[in-house]
């Protein structure tokens, strides 16, 4: 589903991703943990193309792309419409309602008509639990029922994957539950998603697969159950142990 | 060469004005941008209207009515005087407002920090609330004063001998010829060079703020 | 010697003045604000010339008074004199109502002419002809006597200036068709112009403008009460007509010698509306 | 030199002449804004342009326009202007010189606005694929309204008061009707606090009205 | 040490404190857990006197206080002299070094002098683990770094009671761990502490007692390892589930 071969990422000089591989299985659930500085978020901008990996190469659904190639933009539109993102700060249009939230992007990437646009629309909210809010703009909406209306947002674009920076480590913990439990179902729905995420049972219970990063490198991966019980890498284990689990 | 003298000999006095009444304005300022803060609503009312008219009632007006409505035979005033005072009154209201957005935008937490510390009062607005304030208007202070150096033009016509006074006499004797525009220009030109500087430090300024404050 | 010699007034020694005992506000010394508005009187960067600087200078002398001068307008000079900032002012100002509300004035010495100015070819020369050669703006500057009856007249045609430089600069530029200015003035200012031809308005009066009818008298107002400097201006004024010094001074600035038949008992121009 | 009439008898006297005057200078505002505004929007996209050569000449075109004293700008369109043969009328040169300069200060404000605007919403577009341009129109300007109204309506409200300035080239609007009428009076006291207060109420309401609109919009959305 | 008497605080007219009683002994750590808008914060702030609360009373420290009285100036400073508090931002002083935050409320507040407030900064900068940060501005400083200076300054001023409001949740996991040691050595070396917090495993390990609060009131308290093993209250129990313990 998502094959990323030996990207390399820099700004002025510094090297944040340093030849990073990395292989996705359709319908699998991939977390990624580390700490802060790590180069999660930019691996997963790179992925967005958000932005644009100084080497390496890629294969998205099936569409390859070689970073050292400049990209036109009907081809970055279309290879971004791939991906869905959410992320930590939800980024919602805060002059739109929910509901316009996420008619807006339909109707304008996919072009599809305002009807059609709110049906599908509606569907997503009610899906994400929130039929009931759709008039209500974001600041009118607690955090975790922003987030939910991001994934909706997202999801919209029929994406053929999702891609999660931190989406719950900005709302309180009891909020989180109700944006984890979206995404639990998304997973269950059978949805590839990469997840940056603090919350390790989510990593533990959802994940089909680890990945751990530190300073720009993929340090650790495998199973999530076996690498939380018995985490052979010593870099894993005081992450671990700090975060405390 | 001779307009550029000419306009040269107006930059001591346009500095002059731009400096002395900045002086005025900014020291003016304190207490009326306390008194914009004071709990106390009609104090607050009656000084929120005297910045209001400061600020809203154009400069040549407030000049005129100080150069030429404000001599009696007990009380003269002389252009200049009115150019400066007029200046520095309408300076005042507006950095009046500036320090209170400075005021306003030290965190609420600051505050309470504080507080919660029992720093007492005084102590904690001049050691701690102050200084953030500074910081954090110290590029809104540079942008006025940038706007005042070349709103010390106006004070030409009230014949006060600046810049653009000594450019138009230059001008005057030179009508509907290119030397009659040159020194307008000349003066435009310096007005820019001379913002350059403030701006320069006013960025700094910034620059610094972030670093130090965020 | 006047004024007893030893003290600290500052006053010429061994002079007699046609007055004693002057009230200035600096004792001993004439504080004159000059308006710029030559060939009356020019401010120079401080050493003024005019013909009402020529005329002044010898006021003071015949007083035995020194002569300061500082720069005025007409906006601020007769609030000036009437608040005691300076002593007297010059630069044509008229004998009017107006003024006689908040200065006094002595004896006048020359008459104001009113003067057209306009492109030559159109030569304006009377009131008549405004209309009759399709003029469209008229420039005035604020305050000048005629000011009033030509807007009563001519209502949005006459446009209005600070200081009679602007409005030069204007009908050069075109964008007046022609001006009233004080006669002097625009003989001044166009000399040498060969483009703008100056015509003595006075010439043809016409009875809707006052000042054409009446031209105003000009003297040297000073501050309301002050007698003793109202009767050194008196008898100096006198004593420059009885000397006949009036017309050669006109002659030389290259006014009509006409100006100096000033009427008998003083012209105040009256307050108009 | 104690005034013959009682203030309001005077003023009133005075008052149709400078209300006539206080319509001029409105005139004068609203077409200079009207030119201003849609220049100043321009500008702003200029100097945000990728385009270098584009960008430099924005750059160059606000920084003098808003470098120079009002004052001097028109002084240049005025008197300098027909030195090269362009002959302007004082209400024509007066809106050149007060457009150009209020449509500099708008270009940073508009400029300020969008900057404001939270990275993450042009981000948020990016991802969702959306087009650059849907991105800055429907996107980022509305959200950089709400910044940018309040600061425009202030900014307007010193292009009002910058039309005092046209009295020096004879434009017959409010200080111009306010001097004409002090030296045929010599009551400038009286007539510039008049002049003052015309001013005032037109600025005084907007001022006014643009602190509780930026409250408003502030804790909007 | 602490005792609050049927504290009542309302915001125009919402009622956000229902007449809360607690007690907390000298030497003991309060742990108070909630959701959000439970009015966790408005307590501790209330017993800082941050606000004033509408009814009720407190004795702190041996000495009285009654809510319904205006409390004069010297007495108010002298009340918050007993706490030291540490807020969820940090609040440290941006325009001063580490140092200076911890001496500077020293001379202004004790009237100790230069010399002796910074001999007793470096000694608790040294307990924070900070020596070497001492001339650091804060924006130089880490979050956890920024937090413990933070609670350096509050216990210079020898507080009898050390208040914590989410001390930790501004700040990285990671780094949490930093802030939670010097915590945890703080009630080791018998400080008095109540502490407002989302650290379930702090609240069980370090806590002597566990105060839990939803909608204004204290709904549940006792023994922490108890309470989060078998909570007997229906409330307590979903939050606690939520929470992800
Ligand atoms: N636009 C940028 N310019 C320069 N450096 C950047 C930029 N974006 C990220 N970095 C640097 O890249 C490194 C990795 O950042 P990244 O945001 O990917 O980390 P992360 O693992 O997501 O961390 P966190 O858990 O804090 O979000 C950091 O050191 C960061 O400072
Ligand atoms: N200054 C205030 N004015 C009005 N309402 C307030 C104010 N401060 C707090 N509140 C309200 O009081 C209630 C309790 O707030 P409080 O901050 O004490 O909750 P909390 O338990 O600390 O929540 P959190 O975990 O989110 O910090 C909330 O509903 C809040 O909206
Ligand atoms: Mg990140
Ligand atoms: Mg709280």
């Amino acid at each position: 589903m998502i094959e990323l071969g030996g990207v390399v990422k820099s700004y002025n000089g510094n090297t944040i991703l340093h030849e990073v591989s990395l292989r996705v299985e359709r319908g699998e659930v991939c977390s990624i943990i580390g700490p802060s500085g790590a180069g999660k978020s930019t691996l997963l901008r790179c992925i967005n193309l958000l932005e644009q990996p100084d080497d390496g190469n890629m294969v998205i659904d099936g569409q390859f792309v070689d970073f050292t190639e400049n990209l036109g933009k009907s081809d970055l539109m279309a290879l971004r419409r791939k991906c869905g993102m959410v992320f930590q700060q939800f980024n919602l249009f805060p002059h739109m309602s929910a509901l316009k939230n996420v008619v807006f992007p339909q109707m304008h990437v996919l072009g599809r008509g305002k009807e059609e646009a709110e049906e599908r629309a509606m569907e997503l909210l009610k899906r994400v639990g929130l039929e009931d809010r759709a008039d209500h703009r974001p600041s009118q909406l607690s955090g975790g029922q922003q987030q939910r209306v991001a994934i909706a947002r997202a999801l919209a674009l029929d994406p053929a994957v999702m891609l999660f920076d931190e989406p719950t480590s900005a709302l309180d913990p009891e909020v989180s539950g109700e944006v984890l439990n979206v995404m639990r179902e998304l997973a269950e729905g059978g949805m590839t998603m990469c997840v940056v995420t603090h919350e390790m049972s989510f990593a533990r219970d959802v994940g089909d697969h680890l990945v751990v990063m530190a300073d720009g490198r993929i340090i650790d991966e495998g199973d999530p159950k076996e690498i939380m019980a018995h985490p052979v890498n010593e870099r894993t284990r005081r992450f671990l142990s700090a975060v405390g689990r | 060469m001779e307009p550029l003298l000419v306009v040269l000999s107006g930059l001591p006095m346009t500095l002059f004005i731009t400096v002395v009444s900045f002086a005025i304005g900014a020291v003016l300022g304190i207490p009326m941008a306390l008194g914009l803060r004071t709990g106390v609503a009609p104090v607050r009312w009656v000084v929120r209207l005297a910045v209001d008219l400061l600020r809203g009632i154009p400069m040549i007006v407030w000049l005129f009515l100080l150069k030429f409505g404000l001599s009696t035979p007990a009380f003269r005033i002389t252009a200049l005087e009115a150019a400066i005072v007029g200046l520095g009154l309408i300076s005042a209201g507006y950095l009046a407002d500036i320090y209170r957005g400075g005021l306003q935008a030290v965190p609420k937490g600051q505050y309470e920090a504080a507080a919660a510390l029992g720093i007492p009062g005084a102590v904690s607005f001049f050691g701690v609330i102050v200084p953030q304030a500074a910081r954090i208007v110290s590029p809104s202070i540079a942008t006025y004063l940038i706007g005042l150096l070349k709103n010390s033009s106006i004070a030409s016509t009230i014949a006060v001998a600046e810049m653009v006074f000594m450019a138009q006499g230059y001008a005057k004797q030179n009508i509907n010829t290119v030397a009659g525009v040159l020194p307008y220009a000349i003066a435009g030109v310096l007005y820019i060079l001379l913002s350059i500087p403030v701006a320069m430090l006013s960025r700094r300024l910034d620059a610094n703020l972030r670093k130090a404050v965020i | 010697a006047c004024g007893g010699g030893s003290g600290s007034s500052g006053a010429k020694a061994n002079c007699t003045p046609l007055v004693s005992n002057i009230t200035t506000i600096k004792s001993g010394t004439l504080t004159v604000g000059v308006i710029d508005q030559p060939p009356y009187s020019s401010y120079n960067n401080g050493s003024p010339t005019g013909m009402d600087i020529d005329f002044i200078k010898q006021i003071a002398d015949a007083n035995c008074l020194n002569v300061e001068y500082q720069q005025a307008s007409f906006a601020n000079a007769m609030q000036a004199i009437a608040s005691g900032q300076i002593d007297t002012a010059t630069g044509d100002i008229n004998v009017t109502e107006k003024r006689e509300q908040v200065v006094d004035f002595p004896r006048s010495i020359y008459l104001e002419g009113v003067g057209y100015a306009s492109k030559k070819g159109v030569d304006v020369k009377s009131i008549d002809d405004i209309d009759a050669k399709g003029i469209k703006t008229i420039g005035i500057g604020d305050g000048y006597g005629w000011l009033a009856d030509m807007q009563k007249v001519f209502g949005d045609k006459v446009k209005t200036y600070p200081s009679s430089v602007e409005m030069k600069q204007d009908l050069e530029a075109g964008r007046v068709d022609m001006i009233m200015e004080a006669y002097g003035t625009a003989v001044d200012e166009f000399k040498g112009n060969d483009n703008i031809a100056v015509e003595y308005a006075n010439k043809n009066p016409d009875k809707r403008i006052n000042s054409l009818v009446e031209p105003p008298e000009v003297s040297y107002p000073y501050t309301k009460g002050n007698t003793s400097l109202g009767q050194a201006f008196d008898k100096g004024i006198e004593k420059i007509i009885k000397d006949g010094k009036v017309k050669p001074t006109l002659k030389k600035y290259g006014l009509d010698e006409g100006l100096a038949e000033i009427r008998d008992k003083q012209y105040v121009v009256p307050a108009t509306d | 030199m104690v005034p013959k009439e009682p203030l309001l008898q005077f003023w009133g006297e005075g008052l149709p002449n400078m209300l006539h005057g206080l319509q001029i200078s409105v005139a004068l505002a609203g077409v200079s804004m009207i030119i201003g505004l849609p220049l100043g929007l321009l500008f702003c996209m200029m100097v945000m342009s990728r385009n270098r050569v584009i960008s430099a000449i924005g750059l160059v075109v606000v920084e003098i326009g808003r470098g120079m004293p009002a004052l001097i700008i028109l002084y240049l369109v005025y008197f300098g202007l027909p030195g090269f043969g362009i002959l302007l009328d004082s209400f024509p040169s007066a809106i050149i010189a007060l457009a150009w300069n209020y449509s500099c200060y708008c270009s940073e404000i508009f400029r300020a606005g969008i900057q404001a605007v939270p990275g993450g919403q042009n981000e948020a577009g990016d991802a969702l694929g959306l087009d650059g341009r849907v991105i800055f129109f429907y996107v980022i300007l509305p959200q950089a309204f709400r910044s940018i109204v309040p600061a425009l309506l202030g900014q307007t409200i010193l292009l009002f008061q910058d039309t005092s300035l046209a009295y020096t080239v004879a434009v017959p609007e409010l200080m111009k009707e306010a001097y004409t009428y002090g030296s045929t009076t010599f009551q400038y006291l009286r007539v510039f606090v008049l002049a003052g207060l015309c001013y005032a109420v037109v600025t005084l309401p907007a001022s006014w009205i643009t602190r509780w609109l930026e409250r408003r919009l502030a804790l909007s959305y």
